[in-house]
């Protein structure tokens, strides 16, 4: 659909909280825990946080938890009797004031969770969110997003885009039928933005800094330069923070937690990082040392995923690095890859 | 409502508790039914974590029992056990786990009595306590946190 | 899949009066991975074990519960019962429903219950047991014999003549124990010294046998067939290999007035001594407390008349470390110190003495030469009062068992001293006489027929001195606790036997348990009496109860039986029950890190280094060891190793986790 | 500063050591670690306050290892760190090229195990006032105040073991978490696993921590671990007498006893 645009009043936003709470919906919002803003569900608007550059965590764990149940499981004294975890068991959602890099993360994942075989419990969790993302205003050195193909105020994977455009002011686009939708349920509230109106003059200004193609066909050419994935990850301890906060990155790994009469199936986040990711049951690991880990981490996003599905799996929202104990920048990482 | 049956758990050392425990049957001496032993070949060899897993199944309560000091069967295991409970419930406590749910022990093989009255004052107190609920709403069975679910 | 058989005993009425034994044999037939279920009658007995053994072959099992008594009882039988039908012995796991819920339970649900999760946790655990096969360890074919006196000799003298080793240590200058300081004994009047001194004799002749007087045991260390025995050799202050046993010394010595041990104080010995006549070795040692030389720096008067020139004042404590497969605890027993009773006056009055003191009275080697007199006076008494159960039976001083021996040598002392002083009255308080024993009962109806010994029963309330008489206030209550008061010469208390002094230190060097009044613990109190939790350590003699010669010496050769048994084989095998370290493929080879902190936990150093080289003999990870003869299988190196590198057999992680697991989530 | 320059570049040209573990200025103002393995590396070498990271973690890295012999810029958390390692038989003595900055900027070179005993003997390897008062703010609560605080941090851990990583002395080849027959930590980042996990790092760090808090600034949820073992150092210093890393053979407080060692709960 060609996207509608419509101004938003800042003060009616705590009705719309309310409109899609009343309407049963699960609300997630950015909200303050402690030290850290997360995306967390909400009760009221009070407790949202808009001026948090970016949430602690992506916005993946909507339809991608941490930890989820897959399968329940009885053990008899003959065999074993399952119990289905039914995917459509999960609440209309609404995805509240995230950010376009966000929202643009779901669209790696889907095409990731969305290839044969179909993961219907991502797939049915993501159907059933709307995504309402707050265009940015303000970066800081971490950011790139405009360097891999993204923007502070791009609207790809979100259904609704809010963008301020004066301090009482919301410029509200319409991009997507569910965002119409949603859309209806305040649509008493909107008003018609007068023709002309431009965004751009109020997004933040983020450079380019590298030119993603040249990352892409340096990072494949150089799989096999040992010497530069060493050099690059030496600082590396690797932990999965960066795998964790990442907004696309998907892997996961299956545990079966049970006891002598019964169990539950989780699937939980992983991480390339990880020594024991490729760990056989022999003792051999075929990425025996971090520099091949790392490798892996920046191959996956700027080699592989482009090759399978269109487009790298990096949305530039810099939390990687933000979140990494040893400082590995990435933005810096792939800026020397570029330049290699 | 019928009254609260706590499930206690009791890791003992072979040598003595365990031989203590044969001489309470020997000596017919009548005692709570709720604690079930686990045979241990000293209190040196109980980690941390059985104790942790017990709690996590559902335990109400935890016995730990063993040697006299001095006396241990492998002379010092009991020491070194010592010493392990000594930080562990430390840390329990800082954690805010209560740590009144672990009883430990000296029962020697020759007080069948004490291993009696170690038990029913035991279950005394757990049922005092209650059940195990801070620990137990955390375990296997309890629902799988929903990304959020616990701010709710 | 496993295929578990779980054998549930009704051990006659001893389960099964409180447990539903079938229903716990039905629903352990339900658990997952039990192939075969039953309840017999005595799952022990020979048809029951034939039963399982049919059971184990019919239906292919390769795990096996028997639910019934202690396993500290009968694992060991139905471990071999499994073996014998082709089953790895330690596949079989017990359930404890006996000792741990049917005797300590009222019958009803719960107590089922119970039986029922103790089942089900070991059948969880046998699960993740492992066929193990037993460790062959050398034996050292030399044994050590703590205590020289009755029980001790004889058991060095069944070992040596079994064509072993024997190495005695003894603390006291000469062997021989408390017999040796017997007059006659019970029940046959026979010269305690006339029996007992040959055997002394043949102990230190014996070619097998190496004596150690004056010594003590400091240190043992090692297990069953590997011991390592620390022996402190106490300075005599004398060449024994040069001193001729002449004993001028001893004649020639100023210091006179020591009261001598042996006589239990009523005489005196010197310095330089021998305890007394026919000590083994017949040699003098040099009490160093009492000696003027090491008090006054000067004198020597002994190292100028010995003729062999053998005194040596600069002689040191020596201590020597003996290796040894086996050990035998017969440290004998003491008396209650008769201070223990200030009522009665012991130490106020000299007329007060304990039994041992009329011991030595009566003795013709003893300080009177045999004749019955006053310490105080010399004056032959004629009232004499002995007072059994001083001490013993006695809640309010602490003791509440029978010391056993004091009936019946009380009955000899009234005896022995109206056979030497005809027109004396000898008188006894007593609560019970307990004379239990071949030819005891009728001694006791001598001493009271035909030697006239008024016996009263009742306990001596109070004793206190009256113009040269002793006052003794009882109540006879026979008849209807009639107070009754007695103008006795002297008294004799028949004073509790205790365990000897130091008896707890030795047994936590020896790593030996010991019950409440510090007496050696057997292993079993009816199938394993001379056994101690300990294996290769054995118990002989009164340091495990008070006991008479006859006991003792039956004990002391039980014990000498268990040694020739265990010396029998070269070889030893040991339960399999140790600690191991894990091992993998390369580049892994084991999850142990190599930090080494199980090193310094292990009580018995048998944590060693193991070097893992590549094809170029570099080093390329050093990793823990588990010295298998060492490990005695305590596993604190398991609860203490972080990465879970080291594990117990037996006892491994999987078996206790899932042994939780299965208890908690019925 | 430069003086460090200097010494590393000549240290590595004359091949004394293969690699040289330092400071370097990070991105966002951020002071990261720097492996400097020749001469124009080494030129970007800084020696400031702001170099407070514990860079001893990766002392025992294979891939740092293969570089060669190692020269390390240690700070105090550091020296501990190798004094802790050398008594659990990581680091040799002698085997590493220790450097330490003083207060006062210059800089002192370790020739063996024993001068860096002899150095923290003087050192203040105390943890911060403020650290101690967080403990003590806890301590004053309930029990169940503090189980809810915890809960509260521990729900947000996601289990990244960032913590695991940043410790120098969790260096296990495979850690308790992953050892899986049995499962002894619930891998899942739900609650129970993630109390059991932090419970569990805890007591392995218990008498072996050397209150660096690594594992606490590299939490990327914020949450205070370090205040978990921190509070087992006093009781642990009290008890036994022993504090970690200030000897390089040190015996582990919990791998030895005193047969007097006193407590208050058991019957």
């Amino acid at each position: 659909m060609d996207k509608e645009i419509k101004i938003l009043k800042y003060g009616d936003l705590p009705k719309l909280i309310g409109r899609f709470n009343s309407r049963g919906f699960k609300v997630l919002a950015p909200v303050r825990s402690g030290t850290i803003v997360e995306i967390n569900p909400v009760g009221s608007f009070e407790e949202i946080v808009l001026d948090a550059l970016l949430t602690r965590q992506s916005a993946k764990k909507v339809a991608f938890p941490k930890v989820e149940k897959v399968l329940e499981f009885d053990i008899l004294k003959k065999g074993v009797v399952q119990h289905p975890v039914d995917p459509e068991a999960c609440p209309e959602t609404l995805l509240f004031g995230v950010r376009p890099c966000d929202a643009c993360g779901f669209k790696s994942l889907d095409s990731i969770f969305g290839d044969t075989p179909a993961d219907q419990f991502y797939l049915k969790k993501k159907e059933k969110t709307t995504i309402i993302s707050f265009a940015c205003t303000t970066a800081d050195e971490y950011c790139f997003c405009t360097s891999v193909g993204g923007g502070p105020g791009n609207t790809d994977g979100s259904d609704l885009q809010f963008t301020p455009i004066s301090p009482e002011e919301l410029l509200v686009e319409i991009l997507t039928d569910k965002g119409k939708e949603a859309a209806a349920l305040f649509g008493d509230l909107l008003t018609d933005a007068s023709t002309g109106t431009d965004k751009s003059q109020h997004l933040a200004d983020v450079k380019v800094v590298f030119d993603v193609k040249n990352v892409v066909d340096k990072a494949t050419s150089s799989f096999n330069d040992t010497e530069f994935w060493l050099d690059q990850s030496l600082r590396c301890i690797g932990c999965g923070a960066c795998a964790f906060v990442c907004p696309t990155c998907a892997c996961f790994d299956l545990q079966d937690e049970q006891n002598t009469k019964k169990g539950v199936r989780l699937r939980l986040w992983d991480s390339c990082g990880f020594s024991l990711f490729t760990l056989h049951t022999s003792g051999h690991n075929p990425r025996e040392v971090q520099s091949q880990r790392w490798r892996q981490r920046i191959m996956h996003k700027f080699s592989y995923m482009p090759e399978q599905f269109n487009g790298v799996g990096c949305v530039g929202c810099g939390r990687c690095s933000r979140a990494c104990p040893a400082d590995m920048n990435i933005k810096e990482h792939l800026t020397s890859i570029a330049a290699q | 409502m019928q009254e609260f049956e706590p499930k206690i758990v009791a890791f003992v050392c072979n040598w003595c508790t365990y031989a203590g425990a044969d001489l309470t049957g020997t000596s017919r001496i009548k005692y709570a039914a709720n604690v079930k032993i686990i045979r241990f070949p000293c209190t040196g060899r109980i980690d941390f974590m059985i104790l942790m897993k017990a709690f996590e199944n559902g335990a109400d309560g935890i016995i730990v029992s063993g040697c006299h000091p001095n006396d241990c069967h492998y002379s010092s295991g009991n020491f070194h056990a010592r010493r392990r409970w000594i930080v562990f419930r430390n840390l329990l406590n800082f954690a805010g786990i209560e740590t009144e749910r672990i009883q430990f022990s000296w029962v020697s093989a020759a007080e069948g009595l004490k291993w009696a009255d170690v038990v029913n004052n035991t279950v005394k107190k757990i049922k005092e306590l209650g059940p195990n609920e801070n620990y137990k709403k955390a375990s296997v069975s309890a629902e799988v946190n929903e990304e959020g679910a616990s701010h709710e | 899949m496993s295929r578990i058989g779980v054998f549930v005993c009704h051990c006659g009425e001893n389960i099964s009066a409180t447990v539903d034994c079938e229903k716990v044999a039905r629903t352990s037939g339900e658990l997952k991975g039990v192939e075969f279920s039953t309840d017999f009658k005595y799952m022990c007995s020979d048809p029951g074990q034939t039963l399982m053994k049919n059971a184990i072959r019919e239906h292919k099992l390769d795990g096996v519960v028997v639910a019934s008594c202690s396993p500290r009882m009968h694992e060991p039988t139905f471990r071999k019962a499994c073996a014998e039908a082709g089953l790895n012995p330690y596949m079989c796991e017990m359930a404890n429903i006996r000792e741990h819920c049917s005797w300590v339970h009222p019958k009803g649900d719960q107590t089922t219950e119970k039986a029922e999760d103790l089942v089900r946790v070991l059948v969880e655990k046998v699960k993740k047991n492992k066929s193990l096969n037993a460790i062959k360890v050398p034996v050292t074919k030399t044994a050590v014999v703590i205590g020289g006196g009755i029980a001790g000799i004889q058991s060095a003298l069944d070992i040596a003549n079994c064509g072993h080793k024997v190495i005695m240590v003894e603390k006291q200058p000469s062997i021989g124990g408390h017999m040796s300081q017997l007059s006659e004994t019970f029940p046959t009047l026979d010269c305690s010294q006339c029996i007992l001194t040959p055997r002394m004799v043949e102990v230190a002749q014996h070619p097998n046998i190496t004596l150690y007087t004056y010594a003590e045991v400091v240190g043992v260390d090692g297990y069953i067939g590997n011991f390592k025995v620390k022996i402190r050799k106490k300075s005599k202050s004398i060449d024994e290999n040069i001193c001729t046993g002449c004993g001028l010394c001893t004649t020639k010595c100023p210091q006179k007035k020591i009261p001598n041990e042996f006589e239990r104080g009523l005489g005196n010995r010197t310095a330089i001594y021998v305890p007394f006549p026919q000590a083994v070795p017949n040699k003098p040692v040099i009490d160093r407390e009492h000696c003027t030389y090491y008090i006054k720096g000067k004198c020597k008067v002994c190292e100028i008349v010995c003729p062999a020139k053998a005194i040596r004042f600069d002689q040191e404590d020596e201590v020597i470390e003996v290796e040894a497969g086996a050990i035998v605890m017969a440290t004998g027993f003491d008396v209650l110190k008769p201070d223990f009773f200030p009522e009665y006056g012991y130490g106020k009055y000299k007329d007060v003495i304990d039994g041992l003191q009329f011991e030595r009275l009566a003795s013709a080697s003893g300080p009177t030469g045999g004749e019955i007199r006053r310490p105080s006076d010399g004056q032959v008494p004629k009232k004499i009062v002995f007072v059994a159960c001083a001490g013993s039976r006695d809640p309010a001083k602490g003791i509440e068992y029978c010391s056993k021996i004091c009936c019946m040598y009380t009955a000899k002392h009234a005896m022995l001293y109206k056979h030497k002083v005809h027109d004396g009255i000898p008188y006894v308080f007593y609560m019970d006489i307990r004379a239990g024993g071949k030819m005891y009962e009728e001694f006791v109806r001598r001493a009271i027929v035909e030697d006239e010994t008024q016996y009263i029963r009742g306990r001596v309330s109070t004793i206190y001195e009256k113009n040269g008489k002793l006052i003794v206030k009882g109540a006879d209550t026979l008849m209807g606790a009639q107070p009754v008061e007695i103008e006795a010469d002297m008294v004799v208390l028949a004073t509790a036997g205790v365990s000897n002094q130091g008896a707890e230190e030795l047994a936590q060097t020896a790593h030996i348990s010991y019950d409440a009044y510090k007496f050696f613990a057997e292993a079993h109190p009816k199938l394993k009496p001379v056994e101690t939790n300990t294996a290769g350590i054995f118990l002989a003699g009164a340091c495990q109860a008070p006991k008479d010669i006859p006991e003792s010496v039956a004990a002391a050769s039980g014990a000498a039986v268990k040694v020739a048994a265990l010396f029998s084989n070269d070889e030893l095998t040991r339960e399999p029950l140790i600690a191991v370290v894990n091992r993998q493929a390369p580049p892994v080879f084991s999850s142990c890190v190599g930090c080494f902190l199980c090193e310094s936990v292990c009580p018995y150093q048998a944590i060693e280094h193991e070097e893992i080289k590549n094809r170029n003999g570099e080093i390329i990870k050093t990793i823990a060891r588990v010295n298998d003869g060492l490990c005695q299988g305590c596993g604190t190196c398991v609860a203490l190793c972080r990465t879970k590198a080291i594990d117990i057999q037996g006892y491994s992680n999987q078996q206790v986790y899932t042994e939780v697991m299965a208890l908690l989530n019925d | 500063m430069n003086e460090l320059i200097k010494i590393v570049t000549q240290l590595l040209s004359d091949k004394t050591i293969g690699v040289f573990i330092g400071y370097e200025k990070g991105s966002a103002g951020r002071t990261r670690a720097l492996f400097a393995r020749n001469a124009d590396q080494a030129q970007k070498l800084i020696c400031d306050d702001t170099c407070t990271q514990n860079l001893a973690g990766y002392l025992l890295k294979p891939e740092i290892k293969k570089l060669g012999r190692i020269g390390i810029l240690a700070n105090i958390p550091a020296l501990r760190s190798i004094m802790q390692l050398a008594s659990e038989h990581q680091i040799k003595d002698q085997s590493l090229l220790v450097l330490t900055a003083n207060s006062d900027g210059s800089l002192t070179e370790f020739c063996d195990f024993h001068s860096i005993e002899k150095y923290l003997e003087t050192s203040d390897v105390n943890i911060t006032s403020g650290e101690k008062e967080m403990i003590a703010r806890l301590e004053s609560m309930t029990t169940t105040e503090r189980r809810e605080f915890w809960s509260r941090e521990f729900e947000k851990c996601i289990k990244c073991y960032a913590c695991r990583a940043a410790c120098p002395m969790c260096y296990c080849h495979r850690c308790t978490t992953d050892v899986n027959q049995p499962q002894w930590i619930p891998v899942a980042s739900h609650e129970m696993g993630n109390l059991e996990y932090h419970l569990m790092r805890a007591m392995h760090l218990a008498g072996r921590c050397i209150n660096c808090g690594e594992c606490a600034k590299a939490c990327p949820m914020d949450i205070p671990l370090n205040l978990l073992t921190y509070q087992l150092i006093e009781p642990i210093r009290e008890n036994f007498g022993k504090t970690a890393g200030m000897k390089a053979d040190a015996v582990y407080a919990l791998s030895t006893f005193n047969p007097d060692d006193t407590e208050n709960f058991i019957l």
